[in-house]
């Protein structure tokens, strides 16, 4: 395996893309996020990890709008708690989200096209990295397979020049051999984009994350280098409930 | 992807929020969620209670002025309020279809006009005793609603609305048109007034067709009560949710939404039975498809999937329909401007208004509304 | 305690109904049920300005009779005859022992019974149903009914042996009453009558006018009622029908005299009441009565008219009292804005005359011409005794 | 228990599985795994009855099912889980689980049957088993996606099935509970129930599964032992890459 | 002969009605699976704000000429009246299909009952062009001239529909939103303003057709726009919910079972026609109907 850690990843000195000030959601009389703080730097990848759960899609879904926050949240500096989602994504987040959300009844064609409406599937980067979609660009999405739909979720994204990439579970769904590219294209667009990645594939996380945040109960429990946490297996059996290397066999 | 049930469950929950519904969701809570004991009790005495009352209501010879035409135990009153009970009980019994299997059916007039006409011609024209009549009737409309639905079920969601409007409709034309001269078309069909007791003819005996009225209510409440306590309620909830999910369980769902069809068609032919004896005839007004949407609108109105929604829903709608009359030629309006007038003394006007205000701010019904301000205050 | 009675009122005092004969003095209640708003409020509302100058006509502008006032007391059904029903029973609850109105037949349908079940006067006003008549003892009426304006209809066709007539009528209880009434008639008298039904859900109407072109009738009576009235008269037109067939139809209210469209004046009408129909002491008495309300006179105004003088003379013979009202009015015999007018005692059929009437174009309007009037025994209906 | 002979789906002139053949004994784990779009899911759907082939013969419990419906099938004692989750969403996660154990009894929509709430213990315990304990009264459509796939997996469960067929049944679980989940599936084999997954967690398969049968393009690659399968070349080139 | 074309052409036109008075409903079921129940009052919006255009307008003026500010009238009126009433009423209930649904059934009931109050309930007549009321003589049957019009028009809509919903962004944003509208949100699209936009599109067609029917009957009245929409929806579930070609196919096929039942058939059954026909669709595709959104 590659070392990715010769990359400039650290990000310290240059201001953070996106920040978090205790930020909170409730839903009715549930409290979901209860004052999550942290920091995602310029550049690399931060993980979001955490069981089942524990808010960490809420969290991606607070950023953008999608949930009803309260607390600070600053993109590139500047406030967006109060932004309509439209706004945000259009200030330069792009949003992978958990369950896909392809739209069924578009072709694949028409799916692409929504946001890069001159170039649809033609796209290069669709046609590098996923020329099954190429194939099908005529298909209506709904009947794509489960992993055809997700690819069509994150083509979607890579369309456009994005400040900040959420991304819930990329390749939950994906065949390995799938999972192994796409945890190429994300690090490589993470040498451009900054990326937050929610992700319950530890191999992965420790292949292309260089900083975790790890969440329980709605509540940030652990902050730091990615490759601490995989370094101390006590630590990561006490967050995570599962030692990475024992994953890393498989 | 949306479906069209899709769109139907978000009738019970807005954004998140349970419905508030009685003791009767599809499944009772688990233990540990239950109501606590006091409160549990009362809610099951509340019922009984309320019927007490109702029952009562022709010995209190009290004048409520503005609400009711003279004494409450007044021929007018009584008859107000027993075409409002029997139409709630109707409401009930399209709440089977709709807040309970989500069956968006725009036919279910049909069914009541067929409990209602059915006992008229059988009455008059075929000249049967009044018990049988009614078992004539109530056989034949559930009979009529196994091949409307046998046929209507073949299709879901919206289509399925518009296919029981089609029907429902076509049923329309038929009785307008009086074919054998036994509807009376538009100008409807008179009971037999020597076939029925006299203790239901007479406005000295409102009392009693108040009473029957009633006693519909109940059947209509203890009927949906136990089929919704029962698999089959809970059947299809499973199938108002989840179609697809059910059918892997092997909930077969085409029957479940028969079987929904047919029980509450058949509360609805019998809604209609009581309501042609209520009323003394059969008119065509129960066939139009506006009857089927007012029930549409009771429902939501009280908040689908719940018995005191349902019912409430039917009886404020008739209440207000028959009332809003008295509003409009009130001197109220009388300041105001010409066009204001007359827009305001329609009392279709106001109901619409008033109904698409009960959507907005109360998405789950005024019974919806209600338990949200109890809770709201209990919580703090 | 023990309840007492049901629905009895809390101090044993006057029973529900019959608080009319005892007390002298208290006024004598009428109830009205018709429809103010719905799609027949403009026929209510004529009624209603009626009924208003012919109590006033009937009690010399006193509003009382023998000293006791009439106090009305009114009630909207929308033209839903559940409500009707709803409202007729509050009437009576509240001791009204005369109820007047009923806009259409189905409302008068099924109220009448309901006077019979109550024992109470009923008047049905515009309500044309042939079934009202002979409905039952307690059942009368103030305006025209069905087989009367056939009658009139006929009567156009001078001698009508051996002649082709065709019925355009609507496919439900108003048409067919109508091809019913014209195949008694005119078929009676010799006339062949064929019957073209158009179903209510039909949108476009030449089909239709090609059938009757095709049957080429010497009349053809038409019978419609409400919607689409125009579409028809043009489709009638463009098909031609005019050229070859004397077309028939009844006269509706002012509002609609605009709707025949080019053919209006092709039209030979029926009519039973319109401004300028007939002219004497009621007449007139209708015509200032509706002036003072700001109104004018209209088809309906008579039936309202009618059923004041009907209600008052109900009051000055009986005083209150069903039984005498019901024998008082049977057989009565007098002047309405139409002329004379006679209730038939055997059914409660009311005699009257009938008019016929062209439209004739006056600038941008169109307004009727009397034609011809016809005495009431020329189209009175045969007897149907009560049931 | 369950097979599938010669089984073909054709959809729109596209040919999605073709002659395929495969059965699952009593007390086996069948692994199904094959790259992203080769057809599993439309396999799934084939053998539970939500599709239709287009040729072939499904038989369950040695008789003929190809044209029962999915309903027919599950009364049969047929249970599966859907790789997207299809839930109850406007009911509790408990309620979802008592609807899928009262659908397996007898007379499940009776009308004259009262629903009982003696099932309440078994909902529980369901619950505790897939590790979602305390979740039962939440309602299904705000649990997070994990939990989604855990009440899934429950209700598949809940009807003690003889045929059990699972889509995906690890996507999105988190590390912690996946050994957890792997154990009880393999008790549910090991109790005599015939159980095909898909499953893309390869460590999760190759613990697991007695076969493994890989789809490639609609048609099976290979079928046989885990170890077997996944050293052949082809497979390691189509699905398993540098695998992570 | 001169029967069968008479009943041909004018069932065509029929059908060209129907499509006209279907196709905003269509398009705003088909769009946002809103069932508007309201698309008759805005009819009879358009019909009467026509109908008071032509009135306001100089008599001097050739009644065509006041028709066609007529009809641009009730055409802007409608699309006034959509916009309206997205904005106000169905947007803040954009997760509540139902909700959405039965606000528009409040409105058409108050909707009528307000222009009953305002202009009373007779029907008032219209002015129509003298060429449209006349007739042309073809193969021996005199076809009224105004079917041409209804024909003309409707082919002209449903070629602008289709045009703008598959060759636009519009059109794709639109077909995008219907399916998951926070999901277009998320990919940075401001999806409200286009649902606006499709419902005043509903909202102009409903006008246009009220106009259209006004001059078709010779009047305006309230139930107007009610009475058409019966079949407007039949059409709609007929055509595959929400398909516009299927709506402009079985508008055509319904104006003419119609017609042709209603002159060959028996009264009853010509009455019945276009409910059997649903029937008979009904059972023997019953998957044609499960339409776009199944
Ligand atoms: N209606 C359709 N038209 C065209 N192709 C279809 C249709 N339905 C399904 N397909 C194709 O059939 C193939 C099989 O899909 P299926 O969902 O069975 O894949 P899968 O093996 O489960 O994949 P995954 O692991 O991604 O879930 C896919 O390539 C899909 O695009
Ligand atoms: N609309 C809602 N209403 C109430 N509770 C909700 C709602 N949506 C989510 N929740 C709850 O919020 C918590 C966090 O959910 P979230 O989806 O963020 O979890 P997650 O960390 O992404 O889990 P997973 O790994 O399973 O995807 C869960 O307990 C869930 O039940
Ligand atoms: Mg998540
Ligand atoms: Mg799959």
């Amino acid at each position: 395996m590659t070392d990715r850690n010769s990359s400039p990843r650290d990000g310290a000195g240059t201001a953070p893309v996106l920040e978090l000030d205790d930020v909170h959601v409730r839903y009715g009389g549930s409290h979901i996020l209860q004052g999550v703080s942290f920091e995602v730097p310029a550049t690399g990848v931060t993980a979001l990890l955490g069981r089942n759960g524990v808010g960490k899609t809420t969290t991606l879904k607070a950023v953008i709008g999608l949930a009803p926050r309260s607390g600070r949240i600053l993109l590139q500096g500047s406030e967006i708690q109060t932004t309509s989602t439209a706004k945000i994504v259009r200030g330069g987040i792009g949003y992978v989200p958990e369950d896909r959300e392809v739209f069924g009844g578009l072709t694949v064609d028409e799916n692409l096209r929504l946001v890069a409406p001159d170039q649809g599937v033609e796209a290069p980067v669709v046609g590098r990295l996923f020329p099954d979609l190429v194939a099908r660009r005529g298909q209506r999405a709904g009947t794509l397979s489960g992993g055809q739909q997700q690819m069509v979720s994150l083509a979607r994204v890579l369309l456009r020049d994005n400040a900040l990439l959420l991304i819930d579970e990329p390749t939950k769904g994906l065949a390995p051999k799938l999972v192994t590219e796409v945890a190429d294209v994300l690090a490589e667009v993470a040498r451009t984009t900054p990326v937050l990645l929610v992700e319950q594939n530890l191999p992965l996380v420790r292949r292309i994350a260089d900083r975790v945040v790890v969440l329980d109960a709605g509540r940030v429990v652990h902050r730091g280098a990615a490759a601490d946490l995989v370094a101390d297996a006590d630590l990561t059996r006490e967050l995570l409930g599962v030692s990475m290397r024992r994953e890393g066999v498989a | 992807m949306t479906s069209p049930t899709d769109h139907l469950t978000d009738t019970h929950t807005s954004s998140g929020e349970v419905a508030v519904d009685d003791d009767d969701t599809a499944a009772p809570r688990p233990a540990g969620q239950r109501p606590q004991g006091r409160a549990h009790l009362l809610q099951r005495l509340l019922p009984v209670v309320v019927l007490a009352v109702l029952a009562y209501l022709p010995y209190v010879p009290v004048e409520v002025p503005g609400l009711l035409p003279g004494r409450v135990n007044g021929p007018g009153s009584l008859q107000l309020l027993a075409t409002c009970l029997v139409v709630g009980g109707i409401a009930l019994s399209y709440d089977v279809l709709f807040g309970r299997t989500g069956l968006l059916s725009f036919g279910h007039a049909l069914f009541v006009a067929a409990g209602s006409y059915l006992l008229t011609i059988s009455l008059s024209t075929w000249d049967l005793p009044l018990p049988l009549a009614v078992l004539a009737a109530l056989g034949l409309s559930t009979l009529l609603a196994l091949v409307v639905g046998a046929v209507a079920l073949r299709v879901g969601g919206i289509a399925f609305a518009m296919v029981t409007l089609a029907f429902a409709q076509a049923a329309s034309i038929i009785v307008m048109r009086n074919p054998g001269g036994v509807t009376g078309g538009e100008e409807g069909r008179p009971l037999d007034r020597d076939a029925v007791p006299d203790l239901l003819v007479g406005v000295v005996n409102a009392p009693y067709r108040y009473w029957l009225a009633l006693g519909f209510v109940v059947v209509a409440w203890v009927a949906v009560t136990l089929l919704v306590r029962s698999r089959a309620g809970h059947a299809m909830a499973a199938v108002r949710e989840n179609e697809q999910r059910a059918a892997v369980l092997g909930l077969g769902t085409y029957r479940v939404r028969l079987l929904a069809l047919v029980a509450g068609s058949f509360l609805g032919a019998l809604g209609g039975v009581v309501h042609a004896l209520v009323l003394g005839g059969s008119n065509p007004h129960l066939t139009t498809s506006e009857f089927t949407l007012s029930l549409l609108v009771m429902v939501v109105l009280g908040g689908a999937g719940s018995r005191w929604g349902a019912l409430l829903g039917g009886v404020l709608y008739t209440y207000a329909d028959a009332r809003l009359v008295e509003v409009s030629s009130s001197a109220v309006l009388q300041g105001l401007p010409d066009v204001v007038r007359q827009v305001l003394s329609q009392p279709l006007f106001i109901l619409g208004v008033f109904f698409i205000v009960v959507v907005y701010f109360a998405p789950s019904g005024l019974t919806g509304l209600g338990g949200r301000l109890i809770r709201r205050s209990g919580s703090r | 305690g023990s309840p007492g009675q049901p629905g009895a009122p809390a101090d044993n005092g006057t029973a529900g109904a019959g608080g009319a004969s005892g007390n002298s003095g208290a006024p004598y209640k009428v109830g009205l049920v018709y429809s103010k708003s719905g799609p027949l409020a403009t026929y209510g509302q004529q009624y209603r300005q009626g009924l208003t100058a012919g109590i006033d006509y009937a009690t010399k502008g006193t509003g009382a009779v023998a000293g006791r006032t009439i106090s009305i007391t009114e009630q909207d059904d929308a033209g839903d005859p559940a409500k009707a029903v709803a409202s007729a029973t509050d009437l009576i609850g509240q001791g009204n022992t005369i109820i007047a109105g009923s806009t259409s037949s189905g409302v008068a349908l099924q109220v009448a019974p309901l006077a019979k079940d109550n024992k109470v006067l009923f008047i049905s006003g515009p309500a044309a149903a042939d079934a009202v008549t002979g409905a039952n003892r307690y059942t009368f009426r103030s305006g025209r009914q069905t087989y009367q304006d056939v009658a009139t209809a006929g009567s156009m066709l001078g001698d009508v042996k051996g002649k082709k007539v065709t019925v355009l009528a609507q496919d439900s209880a108003f048409g067919k009453a109508n091809v019913a009434a014209v195949t008694a008639v005119l078929g009676a008298k010799g006339a062949t009558v064929s019957s073209v039904e158009v179903p209510a859900a039909a949108t476009d109407l030449t089909p239709f006018a090609t059938k009757v072109k095709g049957a080429a009738p010497d009349l053809l009576f038409v019978a419609w009622a409400g919607a689409n009235a125009t579409a028809m008269w043009t489709t009638l037109g463009q098909q031609g029908v005019f050229d070859t067939t004397k077309v028939v139809t009844g006269l509706d209210i002012k509002a609609t005299h605009a709707l025949f469209g080019e053919v209006a004046t092709k039209i030979n009408f029926l009519s039973h009441f319109f401004e300028g129909a007939a002219d004497n002491a009621a007449y007139q008495a209708l015509e200032a009565g509706l002036k003072k309300q700001g109104a004018t006179v209209d088809l309906f105004t008579n039936d309202g008219f009618v059923a004041g003088q009907m209600i008052v003379h109900a009051l000055e013979a009986g005083g209150g009292d069903v039984e005498k009202m019901v024998t008082s009015l049977e057989g009565w015999k007098f002047d309405g804005p139409k002329g004379s007018l006679e209730i038939r005692a055997e059914d409660h059929a009311l005699l009257q005359p009938m008019f016929t009437a062209s439209l004739k174009k006056d600038g941008s309007n169109v307004v009727p011409q009397l034609v011809d009037t016809l005495g009431a025994e020329a189209v009175a209906p045969p007897v149907t005794p009560f049931k | 228990m369950i097979s599938a002979q010669a089984v073909g789906w054709k959809v729109g002139g596209a040919q999605i599985l073709d002659d395929v053949s495969l059965t699952v004994g009593a007390g086996e784990l069948l692994g199904i795994i094959g790259p992203n779009g080769a057809g599993k899911s439309s396999f799934v759907n084939i053998l539970s009855g939500v599709t239709r082939p287009s040729s072939g013969r499904i038989t369950l419990q040695d008789r003929d099912v190809t044209q029962a419906s999915a309903t027919r099938r599950a009364r049969m004692g047929l249970a599966r889980s859907f790789q997207t989750s299809a839930l109850f969403d406007g009911l509790t996660a408990g309620e979802n689980v008592r609807l899928a154990v009262q659908a397996s009894g007898a007379a499940p929509f009776s009308p004259f049957r009262a629903a009982g709430s003696a099932t309440t213990g078994v909902i529980d315990s369901l619950l505790d088993r897939v590790r979602m304990p305390g979740r039962a009264a939440t309602l299904a459509r705000d649990l997070s996606h994990g939990d989604r796939r855990k009440l899934e997996l429950a209700m598949s469960l809940a009807s003690e099935p003889a045929v059990l067929l699972l889509d995906e049944p690890m996507a999105g679980v988190s590390a912690e509970d996946v050994d957890g989940l792997t154990e009880i599936i393999g008790e549910v084999r090991d109790s005599g129930v015939a159980v095909a997954m898909v499953e893309h967690h390869m460590h999760v398969v190759l613990g697991l599964a007695d076969r493994v049968a890989v789809l490639h393009h609609g048609q099976l690659l290979a079928v046989g032992a885990p170890t077997e399968v996944t050293s052949d070349e082809r497979v390691q080139q189509a699905y398993l890459g540098e695998a992570l | 002969m001169s029967d069968l074309v008479l009943l041909l052409a004018t069932g065509l036109g029929l059908g060209a009605l129907y499509f006209i008075a279907a196709s905003g409903l269509s398009l705003i079921y088909g769009l946002m699976g809103v069932l508007n129940f309201a698309h008759g009052a805005f009819m009879t919006a358009g019909a009467y704000a026509a109908w008071l255009t032509m009135g306001a307008l100089p008599t001097a003026w050739p009644v065509a000429g006041r028709l066609l500010v007529g009809i641009a009238a009730g055409v802007c009126v409608g699309a006034l009246v959509g916009l309206v009433v997205e904005v106000v009423l169905i947007r803040p209930l954009y997760r509540h299909h139902i909700q959405q649904v039965l606000v528009t059934v409040g409105l058409s009931l108050a909707g009528v009952a307000a222009a009953q109050g305002i202009w009373g309930a007779d029907p008032r007549a219209v002015d129509k062009p003298v060429w449209m009321s006349g007739t042309t003589d073809v193969l021996g049957a005199r076809l009224p001239n105004d079917r041409f019009v209804y024909v003309l028009v409707a082919g002209l809509l449903f070629a602008g529909l289709l045009a703008l919903l598959h060759l636009t962004r519009l059109g794709l944003v639109i077909r995008a939103g219907v399916e998951n509208r926070t999901m277009v949100e998320a990919l940075g699209i401001n999806v409200h303003r286009t649902f606006t936009v499709v419902f005043a599109l509903g909202g102009a067609a409903a006008g246009l057709a009220g106009v259209l029917y006004s001059q078709y009957a010779g009047a305006v009245s309230p139930a107007q726009g009610g009475s058409l929409l019966i079949f407007a929806f039949i059409v709609v579930v007929i055509g595959g919910m929400g398909s516009l070609t299927g709506t402009a196919v079985a508008a055509v096929v319904v104006g003419l079972v119609q017609q042709l039942a209603n002159y060959y058939a028996a009264s009853g059954v010509g009455d019945l026609s276009v409910v059997l026909l649903l029937a008979l669709v009904l059972l023997l595709r019953p998957t044609s109907l499960k339409g776009a959104t199944a």
